[in-house]
């Protein structure tokens, strides 16, 4: 179990610079390294073969967590470990430490990047689910210098499918901070602790002067379709004071719309049961939070 | 992995399944398809760049057509191989109906990934199976409208029907098997993290 | 071929090494460190090639050496200063926290840095840091135990 | 002097930090891929991707030319230069049917993962990529996975030489003939008629083992004069060494197997004789370099470690009053392909039937069991060596009865069990000595049972459910020669040589492979006890055939009862020796009970003035052989070997509290509490860490793990990811209490253990989760304990 012949290995100390070390190879047979820590299993088990590695670690300007009007700027080379660790990182934005303190070990928080885990988009991941959950933007460069952004929901295409083109760069994560008081969580359940995700629930949610929701948003993962909205969930939060009957309501109803796949973990019913069980606990604190009560 | 769909085309049943039965145009419409050539009679290779996200395979494979009944219905029967990574089997059945002036197309693909593909896939298969088969279409449609195309199919289409069954030299058996066998070694990739 | 120079255990090492030569077999077969074993072979789950990259860590068989190329590595051979164990060390003596050995260096290493971070750790705190190593031999109960034991040595040599 | 000879057994019992340990923790262990041999070459194995189907070509051409093979071989190599691995001393005594193989697949492949090539190369990452180049032609052959459709007629065949799939087949109970069993079973119908109480059942263990942290590996050496030199990861080097003689054809004094000093765990895995110990010999012969193979976690899952994949079809007769009288058993095992030398595969499920009666007192049984061969990996022993699925049956049967009769399962465990040893099972298991209630009544001392009730009622009241799971086993202690040799072939005894050196240091040499167990340390305070000295002054040396003597191997619990015996044994004969020569010294006539081994002196206790250093009077043996007593010879060195007069056991009870989540069926284990029957201790801490290491063993099989094959018989578990060990987070602490007797049948009371520990863990736990869910009459009869199964029968009570 060890990596096909790679060609070449860059450590670029720039984004400019790394874009140009995809020049003179085809798509796909160059490839950025952020952690490693999925790409590098991909690579032992030689179902993918680059023959050019370019390593983003020395890159300063894709790492750390920043704030600009409330919104924060997430570097996608910063690690599980400084996410899970950030303590600015409360109300709205909660759900990011969430799911940064039981991302697989501390061994691979130590290593792992959220830039490189949205990148992968693996079916089952924390990390696209809560960028989604939180409404997240994806901020890219282009080879010829130019950027853009693009939604979570526009960024996660499918399991292993993203909008970033194979010469192309996420630089960070924006998560604006949105009007009115707000809270997240997440959580997951795998069949050992800190699993893989056999589901996974994100919930977002602002209340209104009258402590009623205004906005909600639900992102699930683990299910074959990869990290997607739980609209359902979402509208039948909408409206309501987040009381235990709307909010178990509203799981039902994601529940039932669930698109669940049965695999050795857990079958269509259970992932289903999955979905209302931790929906109702992670909206339950998402709605605290924004509520600014203390857990 | 079982994957059953209908799929509503816009044109005469006869050209659909002309157009299934043509390798130029299947060629153009199968996602990564590098080629598809005839061996002996009713024995057909082709190769299949699979690609989703940084994961990539070339699968190789040989199919063959049985239960040929033109225009309604065939079943197509063969294997591929993705060198070490694993190698697929894929059985599909297809029957074309009648629908005003277009083409009800149902499809029931039965595949059995093996190998270390196999073992890396999972409950995602079916959906990623699904996702190519709309590649497929949204890429055949237009080729069978276009007028350049359609009259070789015509030409096809009667070959087919002129043609007996099992001896059929037309390498309809493209498609499916190779949007069931990509398909799985799609979502086999996919599933690793 | 790559030329890389890694620091290991205090010692800087300069090497020509293939692109695709993973950190853990640098160590093992350029440099003779055999204390970090390898487990699952290439999932990175069993944290039996654990070491530490610039302090922190990570585990060796997810890292190509170029990768470490101008780093600090420190396996389970530097951990000990002279003849002198580490609290670790010794406190997974004194309690018998392991058996057949073949994770120990993994979780040794694991450990030092949990305990760096959290110095006065609950037992759950302990058993959700050690998540990224397995053990097959002890049912984890006397590793527990020996974490306890070295922050308590930690803190009395620190007082 | 009374409390001199106290102070001489201080080191038994204890809790002695290891000296294998300062080793280990500097990472200065000697593991087998540690080893490296000048110009050593690298095999990689290319194997099987189908479950069944024949072999119609292999092209090895790509693979040869690649920059840095040295050489690929396939099967034709083994039929032709090798004999075939079916060799007499891998062939247990017993009536199966055995099909014939080779190191590599030759005609067919037989499961997914087989060994067809194997490619050797200059360096690993070249041997890879050359083994990815090897195409293998295969054409697909019907697959039979599930052992009672394999035994239906008209099933696939997996082994042409195996007529009907059916490797195994014994009834264990009514005696030799057809004749009584027929009469038996009619008596114990009988029973059955006339019962106030029948619980019927059909219980499923899935496929699960054991995966030791060290994957298997083999290193051999070839030299013209020497002949081959083999370092195996084993636990039984003597035995391959035998194996390797006869497969590879070649004279005894040319092969020498060494386990290396440092084994990362084996629990039955690094038993069995494999075929790629005689490829990479046969690899290291023919091309004239040292060639290693390290397996990867990959070949592991595939390969081996895959043990249980029972189904018990079980009744029990019970009076109202809960009284146990009778139990009829049908097992099924699903061997796999059944091609691994010495067990066979089918031994395990052998003597799980021989134990599923456990420490009860029925008046009958009716056991019968079948072994089938199907297209999975051959099952390959895993500790809890056959037991682990019939002591889940039986143990859930007797919560069964409980329930039945309105009693607590822990009063009907102590009505049934039995009072007094020496005792023979139903299925003729001998148990030789303890004691079994004074161990169920110290497990209970540890719980207030009506206490818990009541907690358990005023909590259900609240929608929680909580309960409480009891369950118990005896095991053997190691396995004697009345035992070992029909089942394996081999002997039982333990044997060891002690060898004292003129400084008064003490060399111990035994043929046993540990893996983790303490070998070091428990012989070392073995002798340190016996001569007086200090652990420090002794070395311990296992695994190399060239310096020990023959030993059975580490199995079956034998450090604690058979191999520190036959030290102790020896030890005892160069007290005598030293005695003798000693008192002729000092010009007295004494036996050697009147001497004392003290703090490193040997002192005459009539007059303790009267005495020599240890050191002094074993170097005088050794190295000044004049003026000896009438009929010595100097030097001092012993070989013991020690048979007990019967098979020996130890004992154990375990409960458990658990609280069940009843919206998402996961379970949270809130106590795990044992009482044990474990002997004289040698050493605590390793005794402990036995059992913890067990017990949760015996939770990760019960709910974790599980092999899992498709219909098209691929393995889909052959990573960590799919293959799920329980980590530290998800298992818990466990309390051990202790309520030994002192095993009389060896020289210091002590007693092997912790091999089948991890058996009553699935009973234990099952009954708890059962007892909580006692509202919704919830009865487990299957593993794995997923929430998502235990979730879904919950739903279906409620409904």
């Amino acid at each position: 179990m060890f990596p096909a012949n790679i060609e070449q290995y860059v450590r670029p100390q720039s984004v400019a610079e790394a874009l140009a070390a995809c020049a003179g190879y085809d798509a796909g047979e160059a490839m950025f390294i952020a952690g490693g820590q999925s790409l590098m299993q991909a690579m032992k088990s030689r179902m993918t073969r680059p023959r050019c590695l370019i390593d983003l670690q020395a890159i300063s300007e894709l790492k750390g967590i920043c704030t600009d009007e409330g919104a924060f700027h997430i570097g996608a080379m910063t690690r599980y470990v400084s996410i899970a660790n950030d303590e600015r990182l409360t109300g709205y934005f909660a759900a990011l430490r969430d799911a940064a303190h039981h991302v697989g070990d501390r061994q691979v928080r130590n290593r792992g990047t959220i830039g490189g885990s949205c990148c992968w988009n693996y079916v089952a991941s924390c990390m696209p689910a809560v960028v989604m959950g939180l409404g997240g933007e994806m901020k890219l460069q282009a080879a010829d210098g130019s950027q853009r952004s693009v939604t979570a929901e526009d960024f996660l295409i499918a399991p292993l499918e993203t909008a970033r083109a194979d010469d192309e760069i996420l630089l960070a994560i924006r998560i604006p901070q949105p009007a009115g008081r707000g809270g997240s969580a997440y959580k997951k359940w795998g069949l050992v602790k800190d699993a893989l995700p056999v589901v996974g629930v994100c919930v977002a949610v602002t209340l209104d002067s009258n402590d009623r929701c205004a906005t909600a948003r639900v992102a699930l993962a683990g299910l074959s379709a990869g990290a997607h909205r739980a609209t359902a969930a979402e509208q039948a939060l909408v409206g309501t004071a987040g009381d235990a009957a709307a909010i178990a309501k509203a799981f039902d109803a994601a529940a039932n719309a669930a698109d669940a796949q049965g695999d050795k973990w857990a079958d269509v019913a259970y992932r289903q049961n999955l979905i209302r069980t931790l929906g109702q606990a992670v909206a339950t604190s998402a709605f605290a939070r924004a509520a600014g009560h203390r857990e | 992995m079982e994957l059953k769909q209908q799929i509503r085309i816009n044109a005469p049943r006869a050209r659909v399944f002309a157009a299934l039965n043509d390798p130029v145009l299947l060629q153009q419409a199968i996602p990564g398809c590098e080629g598809l050539t005839e061996g002996e009679p009713g024995h057909f290779e082709a190769t299949v760049a699979a690609k989703v996200g940084p994961l990539s395979a070339r699968f190789k494979g040989n199919m063959q057509v049985q239960d040929l009944n033109p225009p309604v219905s065939y079943t197509l029967v063969g294997e591929g191989k993705a060198g070490p990574a694993g190698h697929a089997k894929v059985r599909a059945s297809v029957m074309l109906e009648e629908d005003g002036s277009g083409t009800l197309l149902n499809y029931v693909v039965k595949a059995d990934v093996g190998g270390k593909l196999g073992q890396l896939g999972g409950a995602i298969i079916d959906r990623t199976a699904q996702k190519l088969a709309g590649d497929f279409f949204a890429r055949f449609e237009p080729l069978i409208a276009d007028p350049a195309t359609a009259t070789a199919d015509e030409a096809g289409a009667t070959a087919v029907e002129a043609a007996a069954p099992g001896t059929t030299r037309q390498p309809t058996w493209g498609v499916w098997y190779f949007m069931a066998a990509v398909s799985l070694a799609l979502a086999a990739w996919v599933l690793l993290h | 071929m790559q030329t890389v120079t890694i620091t290991v255990n205090g010692e800087a090492f300069k090497e020509a090494v293939p692109e695709r030569l993973l950190l853990v077999d640098f160590l093992r077969e350029r440099l003779a460190l055999t204390g970090t074993h390898v487990s699952c072979t290439y999932e990175g789950v069993c944290g039996a090639c654990t070491v530490h990259l610039d302090g922190d860590a990570v585990k060796s068989c997810l890292i190509l050496a170029v990768q470490a190329d101008g780093h600090e590595v420190t396996t389970v051979e530097g951990l000990a200063k002279g003849e002198e164990l580490s609290a670790l060390q010794k406190a997974f003596r004194e309690e018998h926290g392991l058996q057949c050995g073949f994770c120990t260096p993994g979780i040794l290493m694991n450990m030092t840095d949990f305990l760096k971070h959290n110095p006065n750790p609950t037992d759950d705190e302990i058993r959700m840091g050690l998540i990224g190593n397995l053990c097959r031999c002890t049912g984890y109960v006397h590793i527990v135990r020996a974490v306890r034991t070295a922050a308590k040595m930690l803190a009395a040599s620190a007082a | 002097m009374e409390n001199q000879l106290k102070e001489n057994t201080q080191w038994m019992g204890a809790r002695l930090e290891r000296k294998e340990d300062l080793r280990l923790v500097t990472g200065q262990g000697k593991y087998l891929a540690d080893i490296v041999l000048p110009g050593m070459l690298h095999a990689v194995f290319v194997r099987s991707e189908y479950a069944h189907a024949k072999i119609l070509g292999i092209d090895t051409s790509a693979a040869l030319e690649t920059p840095g093979v040295v050489a690929v071989l396939t099967g034709d190599d083994f039929k032709t230069d090798v004999k075939s691995m079916r060799q007499p001393v891998l062939l247990p005594n017993l009536p199966a049917v055995y099909p014939e193989y080779f190191a590599l697949a030759t005609d067919k492949v037989k499961y997914h993962g087989d060994p067809i090539a194997v490619v050797i190369a200059r360096d690993k990452y070249t041997a890879e990529d050359a083994a990815e180049l090897v195409i293998v032609d295969y054409e697909e052959l019907p697959v039979i996975l599930d052992a009672e459709a394999a035994l239906e007629p008209g099933a696939p065949q997996v082994h042409d030489d195996q007529p009907g799939n059916e490797m195994f087949a014994m009834t264990f109970t009514g005696g030799a003939t057809e004749e009584e069993q027929r009469q038996n079973e009619a008596e114990v119908e009988a029973i059955f008629k006339a019962a106030d109480v029948v619980v019927s059942n059909r219980f499923r263990v899935h496929r699960t083992g054991i995966t030791p942290m060290e994957p298997r590996g083999v290193l051999c050496e070839w030299t013209m004069a020497d002949g081959l030199t083999a370092w195996i990861t084993t636990q039984r080097p003597h035995i391959d060494r035998l194996a390797l003689i006869d497969i590879l054809d070649v004279p005894g004094e040319k092969v020498r197997v060494i386990a290396p000093r440092d084994q990362g765990g084996g629990f039955g895995v690094k038993a069995p004789f494999f075929r790629e110990n005689v490829v990479i010999a046969h690899a290291a012969r023919k091309l004239g370099k040292p060639v290693r193979w390290i397996e990867s976690r990959y070949e592991s899952l595939m390969s081996v470690g895959q043990e249980r994949d029972q189904v018990n079809t079980m009744d029990v007769a019970a009076t109202k009053d809960g009284k146990l009288l009778a139990v009829r058993n049908r097992g099924i095992a699903n061997n796999g392909t059944g091609q691994t030398g010495v067990y066979w595969g089918f031994v395990m499920p052998f003597l799980g039937q021989v134990e599923m009666p456990n420490v009860y007192t029925w008046e009958k049984g009716d056991v019968k069991l079948r072994v089938a061969s199907t297209n999975k990996a051959c099952l390959t022993p895993s500790r809890a060596f056959g037991h682990f699925p019939t002591r889940f049956a039986v143990e859930r049967s007797v919560d069964m009865v409980a329930r039945r009769c309105g009693l607590e399962p822990s009063d009907v465990r102590r009505k049934n069990m039995i009072p007094k040893l020496p005792y023979t099972t139903v299925t003729g298991e001998y148990y030789d000595s303890g004691d079994f209630l004074k161990v169920w009544d110290n497990l209970l001392t540890n719980i207030d049972l009506p206490a818990f009730r009541r907690e358990q009622a005023a909590l259900r009241e609240q929608g929680r459910y909580i309960g409480i799971g009891f369950a118990c086993g005896a095991e053997l202690s190691g396995v004697a020669s009345e035992l070992l040799v029909p089942m394996e072939n081999q002997p039982g005894y333990g044997a060891a040589t002690v060898r004292v050196d003129p400084r008064g240091k003490v060399m111990i040499y035994g043929g046993d492979a540990p893996g983790g167990q303490g070998h070091e340390t428990t012989v070392a305070q073995v002798v340190a006890s016996t001569f007086g000295i200090d652990p420090k002054d002794s070395i311990v040396t296992t695994g190399d055939t060239g310096a020990t003597p023959f030993g059975a191997g580490t199995i079956g619990a034998r450090a604690g009862s058979y191999f520190v015996s036959a030290v102790h044994k020896a030890c005892a004969d160069l007290k005598e020796k030293i005695t003798h020569v000693l008192s002729h010294d000092l010009d007295i006539r004494a036996t050697v009970e009147e001497f004392a081994f003290i703090n490193g002196e040997v002192i005459y206790l009539r007059d303790p003035s009267k005495k020599k250093t240890f050191r002094e009077i074993v170097e005088r043996i050794i190295m000044f052989p004049v003026n000896l007593p009438e009929g010595e010879v100097g030097g001092l060195e012993a070989t013991a070997f020690f048979e007990a007069a019967k098979p020996m056991i130890c004992f154990n009870g375990d409960f458990c509290i658990v609280e069940v989540d009843i919206n998402t069926g996961e379970f949270k284990i809130k106590r795990w509490v044992t009482s044990e029957d474990v002997g004289n201790v040698i050493n605590q801490n390793i005794v402990d860490g036995q059992m913890h290491g067990a017990i949760v063993q015996g939770l990760s099989n019960a709910v974790y793990e599980e092999f899992i094959y498709n219909e098209q018989g691929q393995q889909m578990t052959a990573d960590f990811e799919n293959y799920k060990l329980a980590t530290a987070a998800d298992v818990p602490d466990i309390e051990l209490t202790y309520a030994s007797t002192p095993c009389v049948h060896t020289p210091l009371g002590t007693r092997g253990i912790g091999e089948g520990r991890p058996s009553s863990v699935p009973g234990a736990l099952s009954n708890a989760i059962c007892d909580a869910l006692a509202p919704f009459g919830v009865e487990i009869t299957e593993l794995p304990l997923r929430p998502s199964s235990l979730w879904a029968k919950i739903k279906a009570a409620r409904a």
